[in-house]
């Protein structure tokens, strides 16, 4: 029997667990030419702003053990071109699109997505909450659990999307974001975006990101995604989407067992294209092997 | 339809190519690839199943033949190029490609300025040997290759072979013309008809820069080769950008809008 | 000119920046078999408590990529023994000692000072504020402020000597802990501690670690300790002992120039007993060639 | 005064010992170690220059002469001996050794119980190496060696070239005695005077609290070497534990403490 990995969040279906990550797979344009998008769980599209913008001036990614640091700074098309240029071409992949949307004010956020609702062809809303709130002096909407849930709540009312917080890692208490992701009226969490991270070129002097500093991201952080997925998993009662160093179809039966539903796959895009690909097959080949029949019987079977 | 594949190539050699043990040449068969390959094109290479180094290392095609044969010359530089260096004949190289975009091909009327810069000869290698089989006159194809001593100055004898122009440069003057390949290159610039010149340029990013603000100054066309440090190689991650002369604060991917862009395309 | 690696910490003085980080290098003894100890710009020991603890059960620790997991669980021989045996080992040597000092309660860490200060024998005290307070329902003294605060304060009043606070990076202000260790009196912070981490096999569906979560240390976190060296240089008024992944020379140069005044060397004992040699050798090697006369013309030095 | 040197040593041969490729043998020359070496010691490995695998690997002295040659033996397993096999004659590995305790040294007048179970071999076979260069009569020593099929079985040759009493097992019978090594043992038992017998026991963590279990069943002292996830190898991480037996709130470091304790000691 074939194992099945299906499974549904906030009304969705996937039909299996793998997505790729925001921001490591542009629009899903440029991979087209290397794999088959069809065969993907879901994809998720690079941050979108309400105004188009360039990003930091290079260097905006490092190298580093294990991993890598990135400053991009939120480089994208913006949401006029993305619904004219980009969501034409989404809309026809046999996947589920979730659409990341950032923004530093919640007016900005509001407005990215009611504009995104009038425009349609996706399926889902991930916020990206890693940004600084200029509103609130550059703390981050991901930081502060009430500011979370106003930005939710606001964005909910201009959106019928199921709405994704993606949060970001750079917090004491992980489990308060969630519950605060709960009770703003997420349909799920996505967990970890980057850990803030430095480097410096001993040559130069220079940092290594001419932002000075960026989010680490790869297999370095992985161990800190799971305990954060696991922790967040026994807490708080919200499906899981897990992020962070997820390479090889171990390391997503790792996210599973700790309570993971749904999984993205970013860095590891970069590294072997085919990552995503070889992950779904594993999965399913691991459930075979150990006659699980259904995803569920390994999310959060973790024996403590 | 795929038009890149990530695949394993089989080594058959890599070789040593000067007296220091700075660069090697490496070649690798049954390279497949969807689509038809061309000079200015380039490889995304895992020099390692580990982890360490984590990105892959992006190499100019240096040579492609129909059958699967494809070549890169490399220097030894650091961490991956070290690794690199250990392959031996029948190891397996992880490979995607091919990527980027190519070299335009000129009309057989123009004459050709080449200038490589150091370890920026790969390309124009390929690119000058795939001219005169596309039967560019060999007399009309300037190759300028500039270098910090005579050492640095490899695959020599395979330049002379094509019979095009050689004009090889060094800064410390050990051999051929004594000074910056620019420099070279404006000695020779007098006995051009320079609306009937295209430059092609490939070399370390100061070279390039001084190549193009010479290429402006009198009005030549060309193109440029850039590097960046990247990360996915496909266009994807954005961390491979340059910015647009006309406008500094727009952006092109060097690993997917190029890695060749027209001079005066690209601020360097 | 051979470069002048002495730097000044809270009236002490090291001969050069490399220590030994706590929990990676024993009590000493282990290493004299391997290394020179005098050669070391001071050796960090083990975290002492109140009472002698055989720490969590196996397995305690787990390789992870460029890094590793550990919950030993604090498991060292008590105050006591410590001061019978260790101490007149570690005073013979000719570099600086400092006594990492660890507890549950307030009253735990005051008491293993004030026996501390008794003994003598050692030049600085470091706190290991990242253990679960127990007087406050788990929460670290690592992580509140005011607790971090009455913490040092409590310290002070039994001991003379010199107080390093040991930061754990599991924040999200680093900053607002750097200013309370200030605040409290402490000479340095050092940073940072391990990030809270977590693994499991996919064999037998347990946790890598017996304690469940453990601490991530090695090569994988160094970015994020250089961001959290760097911020806090730049926004508190207090000298830095980096920690964190140091490996080699470069790492330390790296340290070095975000604004580390001393540098721990941890995991890569492990990996390499001659690290810490290497780097202090590294070090030099590097003034030399740059013609950097002091130490100090590298703290803080990057190029923003 | 050093009493272990972090060192490159020159691998003189890596030899596969058995018909699937699972077990190898690699030796090293110039192994310096300023203090002597005996049987039951390890060394700590990195298989490779890179941050993956992160840490060591530990592995058995299985023979070692005072000309400085040192020879492990080794099954792969997963990442660390994959890459292990790779290294060629000529090649440096990287080394720190001799560390941990060794077997004791019986009185010649004792009869001696080899108990080496899978990839446990190696320290036993430089064990009994050694008692017989010592002039411990052959016949003495009973060495008991179990696998799961006779393809496990290595290094017999070599084994039954020390002439001592050679008992292997295998657990699907197809090669020597028919089940566990701990009942192979447990066989001839009756043969022997148990009060002037010892015991050395290496191999997975079940056999040896079998074996364990078994002798103090029938009150027969010895040793056992036992294994644990080792990040530091030299007794400073305090990752290597087991639990005493005769507290099991106290704990010995495998690394430091032994590889090598006496039966009864640890709890398994
Ligand atoms: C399109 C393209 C074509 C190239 N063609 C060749 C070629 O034909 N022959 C050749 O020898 N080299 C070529 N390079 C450079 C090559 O990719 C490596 O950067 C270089 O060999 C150094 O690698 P290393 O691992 O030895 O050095 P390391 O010092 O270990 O590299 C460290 C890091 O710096 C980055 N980096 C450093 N320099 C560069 C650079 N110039 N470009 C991109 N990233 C860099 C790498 O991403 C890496 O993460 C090319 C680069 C690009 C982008
Ligand atoms: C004192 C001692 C002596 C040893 N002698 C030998 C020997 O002579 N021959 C031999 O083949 N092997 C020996 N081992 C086991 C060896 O160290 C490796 O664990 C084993 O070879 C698997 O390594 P790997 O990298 O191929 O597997 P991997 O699966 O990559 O190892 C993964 C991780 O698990 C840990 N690990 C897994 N199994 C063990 C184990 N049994 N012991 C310690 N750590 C483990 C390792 O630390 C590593 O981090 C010995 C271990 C110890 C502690
Ligand atoms: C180059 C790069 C760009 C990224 N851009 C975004 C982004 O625009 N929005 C976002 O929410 N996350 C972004 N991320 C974070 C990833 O989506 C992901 O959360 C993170 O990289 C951890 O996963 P990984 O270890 O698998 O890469 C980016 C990551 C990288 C490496
Ligand atoms: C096995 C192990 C044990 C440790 N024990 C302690 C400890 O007892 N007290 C403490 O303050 N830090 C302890 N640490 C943390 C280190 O001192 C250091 O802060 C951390 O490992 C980061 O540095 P590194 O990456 O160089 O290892 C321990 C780390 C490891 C790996
Ligand atoms: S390297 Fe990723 S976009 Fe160019
Ligand atoms: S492996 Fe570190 S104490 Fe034994």
């Amino acid at each position: 029997m074939k194992p099945n990995l299906q499974f549904e969040i906030g009304g969705v279906s996937f039909k299996n667990p793998v997505m790729t990550a925001s921001g490591t797979f542009g629009y899903g344009e440029e991979f087209e030419k290397i794999i088959d998008l069809d065969t993907l769980g879901g994809i998720v599209t690079k941050s979108i702003t309400l105004k188009e913008r360039p990003g930091h001036p290079s260097p905006r990614t490092y190298e580093t053990s294990a991993g890598m640091l990135n400053a991009i700074g939120l480089a994208n098309v913006g949401i006029e071109r993305f619904i004219d240029e980009k969501i034409p071409f989404l809309k026809k992949l046999k996947t589920v699109i979730i659409v990341n949307v950032a923004g530093s004010t919640m007016a900005e956020y509001v407005e990215v997505c009611r504009l995104l609702e009038k425009a349609g062809g996706f399926a889902m809303i991930e916020l990206n909450v890693s940004c600084p709130n200029v509103d609130k002096g550059g703390m981050e909407f991901g930081t502060d659990p009430e500011s979370m849930i106003k930005l939710i709540t606001a964005v909910r009312e201009v959106t019928t999307k199921p709405i994704i917080v993606k949060l970001s890692p750079n917090v004491t208490s992980i489990v308060s974001m969630a519950q605060a992701a709960k009770d703003g009226g997420a349909v799920a969490v996505s967990m970890i975006n980057t850990l803030v991270g430095m480097a410096v070129d001993i040559e130069t002097w220079k940092p290594g990101l001419t932002n000075i500093t960026g989010g680490l991201s790869g297999p370095a952080i992985k161990p800190v995604a799971i305990a954060m997925v696991h922790k967040v998993f026994r807490a708080v009662d919200i499906p899981i989407i897990g992020i962070g160093g997820i390479s090889n179809w171990r390391d997503a039966v790792e996210y599973h067992l700790v309570g993971a539903r749904g999984l993205q796959v970013g860095t590891a895009n970069f590294i072997d294209p085919d990552a995503s690909m070889k992950i779904i097959k594993g999965i399913s080949g691991y459930m075979k092997n150990q006659k699980i029949s259904s995803l569920y019987d390994l999310i959060g079977k973790v024996r403590l | 339809m795929r038009k890149t594949i990530p695949q394993q190539c089989e080594v058959t050699y890599n070789r040593r190519l000067d007296k220091a043990g700075l660069y090697y040449r490496l070649s690798v068969q049954g390279f497949k690839s969807p689509r038809k390959i061309y000079p200015g094109q380039f490889i995304h290479v895992k020099v390692s199943k580990s982890l360490d180094p984590f990105f892959r290392r992006a190499f100019s095609i240096a040579d492609y033949s129909s059958d699967g044969t494809l070549d890169i010359i490399y220097k030894i530089v650091g961490k991956g190029t070290s690794i690199l260096r250990t392959l031996k004949k029948g190891d397996s190289l992880d490979i995607i490609g091919p990527l980027g975009n190519n070299f335009s091909r000129p009309a057989k009327s123009k004459t050709i300025i080449l200038a490589a810069g150091g370890v920026g000869l790969p390309p124009l290698l390929y690119f000058s040997r795939y001219l005169i089989e596309k039967k560019h006159p060999a007399e009309k194809i300037l190759f300028f290759y500039g270098g910090r001593s005579k050492d640095d100055l490899i695959e020599k004898t395979a330049i002379k072979k094509m019979k095009t122009k050689f004009y090889p440069s060094t800064d410390d003057g050990s051999f051929g013309f004594h000074g910056l390949i620019t420099a070279a290159i404006q000695e020779q610039l007098a006995n051009l008809d320079l609306k009937n010149t295209i430059i092609y340029g490939c070399g370390p990013e100061p070279m390039l820069n001084a190549l193009q603000n010479l290429a402006m100054k009198y009005s030549i066309n060309g193109e440029i080769s850039l590097e960046a440090p990247m990360p996915c190689g496909v266009g994807v991650c954005l961390g491979c950008v340059k910015p647009k002369m006309s406008d500094p604060s727009k952006y092109v991917r060097v690993c997917y809008d190029g890695p060749i862009f027209k001079i005066g395309e690209v601020q360097l």
